[in-house]
């Protein structure tokens, strides 16, 4: 029948719309169930997956040395030209000539953090840090020399 | 309230009565002269209410009369822009001189 | 090359939490409100959009902030996120939604696309080398794609920024004239000639 | 009170929306540019002219409402007195509703409540 | 169909063709005269009925064009790559299969945009990727633009 | 001929256009659409506002280093289309892949799914005008991502999948919290019935609205859940199994509806099955390598290699074309939006404005991908 | 709230100093404008804030998130920020739009929304004008809103503008008849339209109770169509985001734009308070039959905060629909309104006419 | 002058200035609204009469119905930006006179009949009064015209609509006709 059906659709749909009203209402009422995380006051207590990949950085030792050969393998495995190995040409004490580190330059703003530099390094001289608060208001600042000043290649790193 | 003389309000509905006419006479657009027509109508209403309140205010019937010609001025509307759509839609124009030029 | 500026957290926001509410000019209420109320238009283009949705969702709830009211029309935003890839079809869309921004407007160049082409930089003909040679760019987040935190950390540095502005004083903030793509590329050809030594 | 009260809310809104909008337009910036000015489409140039012609449903739409809502202006005064007047009221306006449904059945089965 | 029999109904539609197995899909080389009627006879012969033109596109050899059609049957699941050769390098023309397949018509528009290979008898040959005053076809190998900066 | 008539403009029509900047088409399209009061009579897609020119770029790229522009393509899908590209370099070099890397992949790949379809559940809701299930579908897309990150390092464009199996091992924690997330999405998909697939609003929104008959969905080459809604069989990893997916129990999903409706069930459903999924191998993951032994350098034999995969949005296929070199000669993602995009303007012919945005949401396209 | 309540003393005393000091009339005229008008515009303002960060919070908790809660003590002071932000905004009018239009719809929209405001009951003896014809005075007066609308949306020079303007006059025009056959279902029972009368007659139930089915029918049209009426989700058409980027006001920035937010609120308080007041007994105490004890402490509540209570409590539902429900189609829901609403809206007013004759609502 | 005398003279102007607008302005789209501004001066002198009802009836039905019928219209049948064609010069010339003449006879005429001393009792809650004669069926009572009120609406109604409606299948013939060429 025409008339049952027409008011079994109201009761059908009426039935529909309450349902959905007691979900967002059970929310409503329930404001433990929230999930926000407070961002910039959880800053202490936000822990980050540990394989998390912010940015490329360069551990150095407390004597400021640092484990790159200068291989320039992780500038071949980048496949966005970030980082750029410069070199130098150093004198060994046993006066052989032996090609090192000079700077390192790691353009942040051009990383896409694919990992397959740090895959590529050999000796582990590169990791990635769980730092993702980089944004600046200058552009130049991206730009970042990894090696840090006078430091040194560690000893036994071929 | 009274202050004002009902002439005044006469006078008022007289204008407006005119400038529909006005209107009226010099619009060639039908949806235009149609709005002239309302103002027109509106005028009376003026005239019917003013007398209402100001000779019989114990009576409705002015009140009636002005609801009757608002009621048919809804309709009147209503057709007349139906009119004017079916016009619109085969001689792409709501001219009145072009419409002189319609055969029916 | 100062690793340690860029770690400096935005301070104001998080020491007080209530925003720093006293007023004692009239600027600082203007500056207050203005930060405090930051609409962005919603323009994501691509994979960074989707860690723009994540700030917006309720883990990391940018409405905190009173940045929800997302726009879909620039007349009524103040902020556009560029987040995504812009391409030179695209950089004279992203010009007119920017000029068609009413005044005071402020820009985020999120992800490293839209800083410098990022992982679209070499080898490509169609990518705007940088989001800055369209529109004047406030903040810089870079990242493929930044988290949703990095973007909140954004925000809060566009907030001080506008916090530290002078409203009633003339500024400076040029954007850059683009007519036509064709003649925009050449001038970008030019410029990356430049940049390339990295 | 009356209806100068009408003048004071109309003077109210006046004053507030005139206040609004001329302070803003003291104290806010602008900045003129070639195509801040012109509408917005998603950032794409409009192509034609965005006054153009609407479809008839819209009308019929507006013209089925006014009938009803002179409808309405008649139930007004017939509701204030319906309990007073009694049954005859009731005859009245069920004579009255069933002759304009009987219009809106016929709208209905035109298709004139379709939207186009 | 299996393979062979595959081989055996394309050489009875089109004599002239010649196959390459050496891929995961069977390889049938068309050529580009007759090319229309043989890809109406691979869509609408109840036997084979490749309805589902999956994946379309071409490659720029040294010294030609090759359109490569991919194709593959709803009802029967066999599929049959469809390669012609274009050796006009310089104004390659191929007749459009957009009216087989109606996905055909974004494919091959998609084509023309960025290989540069014009399709006779497209509804709509238009750009769709590039602006339509953008110059060259960037896939084509000896595509140069002096935005794109190499590695 | 079965092309439409192109359409031409008449005197006083009316032509919006939607995008490319536009809430609801989810990115970057643009549409050009021609009205008649609300009827939508013509729509001409413009798509190429996000054209990367990843497969010019793929090109110039070494096969371990292209994988991740394809993380860039359908970026909802990032796993799986690295799996794709992965998958072809094991084909054409035929690196025996180790059975844990399999699974992991298929583990990644299906969780990879089901936050694809979350996300696209949320912007249907947000779509259709409900704001409320994009907070709810962030819910344990948010955990998920999590999990990712946790295992890949990245939380959208992973580029976990190399060639010869996964990048780094599992996480510690991952099947904990995978049985933890699964275990709670069970229970919380019940809401995405209550909030949107139950409520009549929504119901009459979808049903009956955007048809795409069988035939036209294979002649447009639609893939994936668009077409498995028009009633065709084209789930990849039933008709040609990868990575595994041939020792699985799942369903493939084919609704015969066609419209908005039957591909809003699909998805939905498809759910479902990414969790069974997940439920048959997250307690048997195989011990032994996550990688194959790979030289560091790959190169590809010459020849021409297609690999296709089941993205969450469909048919993903990768076409190599290798001269012998390092790098690809030729690159071709046979993308599944592309297509399904250009059924569109068939599917909203003579609907509703409303109606285009819930058929944009239920084709649920990618741009980037469309674009590539 | 309360201070409200005291006001209407106030303005007394001010009145009668001003009465000795100028006479009667300007004092009339002088006092009114300045004291009730400042009140109402104060008061209207700090309504929509509350209503702004109202809704805000009330649409997080539902979506399992916080809301603003950084800008002043738990976020309160996020809308003034938002107001003072938009204040500093270029406003800025289309080259090719209709220039005098454009500027004008906002001031329709205010001037309209103010009007409507003036026979609400706020309170016992708090009205600013009790006119005879109340109710009807509200139905017509919010009728005038979808001129500014439609004037917005067509001097925009803008495609999505208009399209929005025409849904949503279709939408109102249709939605006012429902709008208007629910109150008339109650003015049967009263007798009166006005809104004091009306009011009254609830002090020993309220309609919703007392008026049985009917009663209970009217209010859920009331609500629906007022809903509908005011443009808010789910019968958002107009301002469609996801298809119409912003409808009428797409063109509308800064303080303009903050005209028609306002009003938007206002007039969601607008028809809160009508339905308290027709339904929920108005600032009416709640009364339960002969428990004299418990009247009393319902009593002592002040009958402001009783009808702020109800008409917040109606917002709220409001507030639900729009955080829960998607949006319907235009079809849909001119279908909804002509199909369904409408007819059992007319059905109900006979019911309603039945169960007033037969003297069952007490 | 008392503060009433000038509302009503404001009142007064608010009516008859949109009303010459409304007349005379080259966009239609603007010539409406000025009709609207002109209705809502009218129903303000019916407020400013006492007469509540009335005025809220001319609220609802002018205001609220015709002129959003009209506006319709507007949108519906013409490009509504557009300025619409001036009337030739010779006419609206004679079309002023006729009116100025017309007007200031009747000027003459009002102020030569007096119509005696204004009554001024209030109207007691006139809507009360006038559902009473509304339904009343007595001589006097407005049953019968009430009624007839609804018959010529639903003829109103379906005259428009049939009218409306008819010209749709000359629009739509030419749809299916595309529909079988493909
Ligand atoms: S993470 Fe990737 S993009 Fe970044 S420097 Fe390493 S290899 Fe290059
Ligand atoms: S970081 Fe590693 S790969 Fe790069 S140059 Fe140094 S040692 Fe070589
Ligand atoms: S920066 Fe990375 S994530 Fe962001 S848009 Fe570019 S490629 Fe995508």
């Amino acid at each position: 029948m025409f008339i049952t059906e027409y008011f079994k659709t109201i009761f059908r749909s009426v039935k529909s719309l309450l349902t959905g009203m007691r979900l967002t209402g059970y929310y409503f009422t329930h404001p433990s169930k929230t999930l926000t995380q407070e961002y910039p006051d959880n800053r202490k207590e936000l822990k980050l997956a540990d394989r998390f990949r912010g940015e490329v950085v360069m551990p150095h030792t407390e004597a400021n040395e640092h484990r790159c050969t200068g291989c320039q393998a992780c500038e071949l495995a980048c496949p966005n030209g970030t980082i750029k190995i410069i070199t130098k040409q150093e004198i060994l004490p046993d006066g052989k000539k032996k090609k090192r580190l000079d700077t390192m330059i790691y353009n942040l703003s051009m990383c896409t953090f694919c990992n397959l530099c740090i895959v590529a390094c050999p000796s582990d001289a590169i990791t990635m840090s769980q730092d993702f608060e980089h944004s600046v208001l200058d552009r130049s600042k991206l730009r970042k020399i990894l090696n840090k000043p006078d430091s040194k290649l560690m000893e036994g790193v071929e | 309230m009274n202050a004002i003389p009902l002439q005044h309000i006469l006078l008022v509905s007289t204008g407006l009565f005119f400038i529909g006419i006005y209107g009226f006479l010099t619009r060639r657009n039908l949806i235009t002269m149609l709005m002239s027509i309302e103002l027109t109508l509106n005028s009376v209403n003026i005239n019917f209410v003013a007398f209402n309140r100001y000779l019989y205010p114990t009576k409705q019937d002015g009140l009636f009369f002005v609801i009757f010609v608002i009621s048919i001025a809804a309709a009147e509307a209503a057709v007349a822009i139906a009119i004017i759509i079916n016009l619109y839609r085969k001689y792409k124009t709501i001219d009145a001189e072009g419409a002189d030029t319609m055969r029916f | 090359m100062d690793v340690d500026d860029t770690k400096k957290f935005p301070g104001l926001v998080t020491n007080t939490p209530g925003g720093g509410i006293v007023t004692g000019k009239l600027e600082d209420l203007i500056n207050w409100s203005r930060s405090n109320s930051i609409w962005p238009l919603i323009f994501g283009t691509s994979c960074c959009a989707i860690e723009m949705m994540s700030a917006a969702s309720a883990k990391y709830d940018w409405s905190r902030f009173g940045f929800e009211v997302a726009r879909a029309t620039p007349r009524q935003a103040d902020l556009i996120i560029v987040a995504g890839t812009i391409v030179y079809k695209m950089a004279p869309v992203l010009k007119r939604l920017y000029d068609q921004m009413p005044e005071p407007r402020y820009v985020i160049a999120m992800g490293a696309c839209t800083i410098s082409g990022g992982p679209f930089y070499y080898n490509n003909y169609s990518v705007v080398k940088g989001v800055d040679h369209i529109i004047p760019v406030d903040v810089y987040i870079p990242g493929c794609p930044p988290r949703p935190e990095a973007l909140l950390h954004a925000m809060i540095s566009l907030q001080e920024k506008i916090g530290a502005e002078h409203y009633f004083a003339k500024e400076k903030k040029t954007s850059l004239p683009m007519g036509n793509v064709r003649s925009a590329k050449d001038a970008l050809a030019k410029e990356s000639e430049k940049k390339r030594g990295i | 009170m009356g209806s100068v009260s009408l003048i004071l809310l109309l003077i109210c809104g006046l004053a507030f929306a005139g206040g609004g909008i001329f302070l803003s337009w003291v104290v806010a910036k602008t900045k003129k540019n070639a195509v801040k000015g012109e509408p917005y489409e998603c950032g794409i140039p409009t192509t034609g002219t965005s006054w153009i012609q609407f479809h008839v449903g819209y009308y019929l739409f507006a013209l089925i409402f006014l009938v009803f809502d002179v409808e309405l202006v008649f139930l007004f005064p017939w509701a204030v007195v319906v309990t007073k007047v009694g049954w005859t009221a009731l005859t009245e306006i069920v004579i009255f509703m069933f002759i304009l449904f009987m219009g809106l059945l016929y709208a209905w089965k035109k298709g004139a409540l379709k939207w186009m | 169909m299996s393979r062979e029999e595959l081989k055996q109904r394309l050489s009875e539609i089109c004599p002239s063709v010649t196959f390459d197995e050496t891929g995961e899909f069977l390889m049938a080389f068309f050529t580009p005269d007759v090319f229309l009627t043989q890809m109406k006879e691979l869509r609408c012969a109840t036997d084979l009925n490749f309805d589902y033109l999956f994946c379309m596109t071409a490659i720029d050899w040294k010294d030609n064009f090759t359109a490569v059609y991919h194709l593959s049957s709803t009802p029967f699941r066999h599929a049959l790559v469809v390669k012609v050769k274009l050796t006009d390098k310089e104004n390659p023309v191929l007749d459009s299969v957009a009216g087989i397949w109606k996905g055909a018509n974004f494919l091959e528009r998609e084509v023309y945009d960025l290989m540069g290979i014009r399709f006779n008898g497209h509804p709509d040959l238009r750009r769709l990727i590039l602006e339509d005053d953008w110059i060259g076809h960037p896939l084509r190998k000896d595509y140069a633009d002096e935005n794109m900066i190499e590695l | 001929m079965l092309i439409e008539e192109d359409y031409i403009t008449e005197e006083g029509d009316f032509v919006v256009n939607i995008g490319p900047q536009h809430p609801a088409t989810h990115g970057v399209l643009h549409l050009k659409v021609w009205l008649d009061g609300e009827t939508i009579k013509h729509i001409e897609p413009h798509i190429g506002y996000i054209h990367r020119s990843i497969e010019k770029m793929s090109e110039s790229l070494s096969y371990r280093q292209f994988i991740y522009v394809t993380s860039r393509m359908d970026y909802l899908s990032a796993h799986i289309n690295n799996q794709a590209c992965a998958l072809t370099v094991e084909k054409a070099m035929q690196i025996e892949v180790p059975q844990r890397a399999k699974v992991i992949r298929v583990l990644m790949a299906e969780l990879n799914r089901l936050t694809s379809h979350m996300l696209w559940w949320g912007c249907t809701g947000l779509d259709l005008g409900a704001v409320s299930p994009f907070f709810f579908a962030f819910r344990e897309r948010e955990i998920i991502n999590e999990l990712m990150e946790d295992t890949c390092g990245a939380r959208l464009t992973m580029n976990y999948m190399v060639p010869g199996g996964v990048m780094a091992d599992l996480h510690p924690d991952f099947q904990r919290k995978v049985k933890e997330v699964i275990a709670q999405f069970k229970v919380n998909i019940h809401e995405y019935d209550q909030l949107l697939s139950d409520n009549v609003i929504f119901q009459e929104r979808v049903k009956g609205v955007g048809y795409l008959s069988k035939e036209d969905a294979i002649s447009f080459g639609c893939s994936g859940p668009t077409a498995r809604g028009s009633g065709i069989s084209c789930d990849i990893r039933k008709l040609y199994p990868y990575d595994g997916y041939e020792n699985l129990k799942f369903d493939e999903i084919i609704e015969q509806g066609g419209d908005c409706w039957a591909r809003y069930k699909v998805r939905i459903a498809e759910m479902h099955q990414s969790m069974s999924i997940i439920d048959q191998l997250i307690d048997n993951i195989p011990e032994g390598d996550f990688q194959a032994k790979t030289k560091a350098v790959l190169k590809l034999p010459k020849g021409e290699f297609y690999q296709r995969v089941e993205t969450a949005r469909g048919e993903l296929g990768v076409f190599i074309v290798s001269e012998g070199g390092t790098t690809p000669y030729r690159i071709k993602y046979r993308s599944p939006n592309f297509s399904n995009l250009s059924a569109l303007p068939t599917m909203a012919k003579g609907c509703k404005i409303g109606d285009l945005v819930a058929i944009m949401s239920t084709i649920d396209l990618v741009i980037p991908d469309v674009d590539r | 709230m309360t201070l409200l309540y005291s006001l209407s003393g106030l303005s007394y005393h001010i009145q009668s100093w001003l009465t000795r000091l100028l006479g009667n009339t300007m004092a009339v005229l002088v006092s009114e404008m300045v004291i009730v008008g400042l009140c109402l515009i104060g008061f209207l303002v700090l309504l929509s804030f509350t209503l702004g960060y109202m809704e805000r919070r009330v649409a997080a908790f539902m979506q399992l998130r916080l809301g603003p809660n950084r800008v002043g003590p738990k976020g309160t002071l996020q809308i003034i920020a938002d107001t003072i932000k938009l204040l500093f905004k270029e406003g800025l009018t289309p080259t090719n739009a209709d220039k005098f239009m454009f500027n004008l719809a906002p001031y329709i929209m205010i001037i309209t929304t103010m009007l409507v405001t003036a026979p609400l009951a706020f309170a016992r003896n708090f009205q600013i004008w009790d006119l005879n014809i109340g109710v009807f005075y509200v139905s017509a007066v919010s009728s005038i809103s979808v001129i500014g609308i439609l004037m917005a949306g067509w001097s925009s020079n803008n495609k999505y503008s208009l399209l929005g303007a025409m849904r949503s006059g279709a939408q109102i025009v249709s939605y006012e008849l429902s709008i208007g056959l629910s109150l008339i279902s109650i003015v049967i029972l009263t007798g009166s339209l006005r809104i004091s009368d009306i009011v009254m007659s609830q002090q020993n139930g309220w309609w919703i109770f007392k008026g049985h089915l009917p009663a209970l029918i009217a209010f859920v049209i009331f609500i629906v169509a007022s809903t509908a009426e005011i443009n808010r989700a789910p019968f958002d058409l107009a301002e469609a985001e996801q298809e119409l980027t912003a409808g009428f006001h797409t063109e509308y920035a800064g303080m303009k734009f903050a005209m028609f937010l306002l009003s938007e609120y206002v007039n969601l308080f607008i028809v809160s308070a009508l339905a308290a007041t027709l339904f929920l007994g108005g600032w009416m105490p709640f009364h339960i039959g002969s428990w004299s004890g418990f009247n009393h402490v319902m009593d002592f509540i002040p009958s402001s905060l009783w009808f702020m209570g109800k008409t917040f409590f109606v917002i709220f539902i409001i507030m639900w629909f729009r955080w829960t429900f998607p949006r319907l189609r235009v079809d849909q829901l001119l279908n909804l309104e002509w199909k369904y609403l409408l007819p059992i809206s007319m059905l109900n007013v006979l019911l309603m006419t039945l169960v007033a004759l037969l003297g069952w609502h007490g | 002058m008392s503060a009433s005398t000038v509302i009503f003279y404001l009142i007064s102007a608010f009516i008859l200035v949109p009303a010459y607008l409304a007349v005379t302005v080259h966009k239609i789209f603007r010539a409406a609204i000025y009709l609207l501004f002109s209705l809502i001066g009218v129903a303000s002198l019916y407020f400013y009469l006492d007469n509540n009802f009335i005025a809220a009836v001319q609220v609802v039905v002018y205001v609220g119905g015709i002129v959003v019928l009209i506006l319709f219209s507007v949108f519906l049948t013409h490009e509504s930006g557009k300025d619409m064609q001036q009337p030739v010069e010779k006419r609206e010339f004679f079309s002023a006179i006729a009116s100025v003449c017309g007007f200031f006879l009747i000027l003459i005429q009002l102020s030569l009949h007096n119509f005696g001393p204004s009554a001024t009792a209030i109207q007691s809650d006139s809507i009360q009064a006038i559902g009473l004669s509304l339904l009343s069926t007595t001589m006097g009572g407005y049953s019968l015209p009430f009624e007839v009120v609804s018959i010529l609406l639903l003829a109103a109604m379906i005259g428009s609509i049939a009218i409306a409606i008819k010209a749709k299948p000359e629009d739509t013939k030419t749809e299916p006709a595309k529909s079988q060429a493909q």
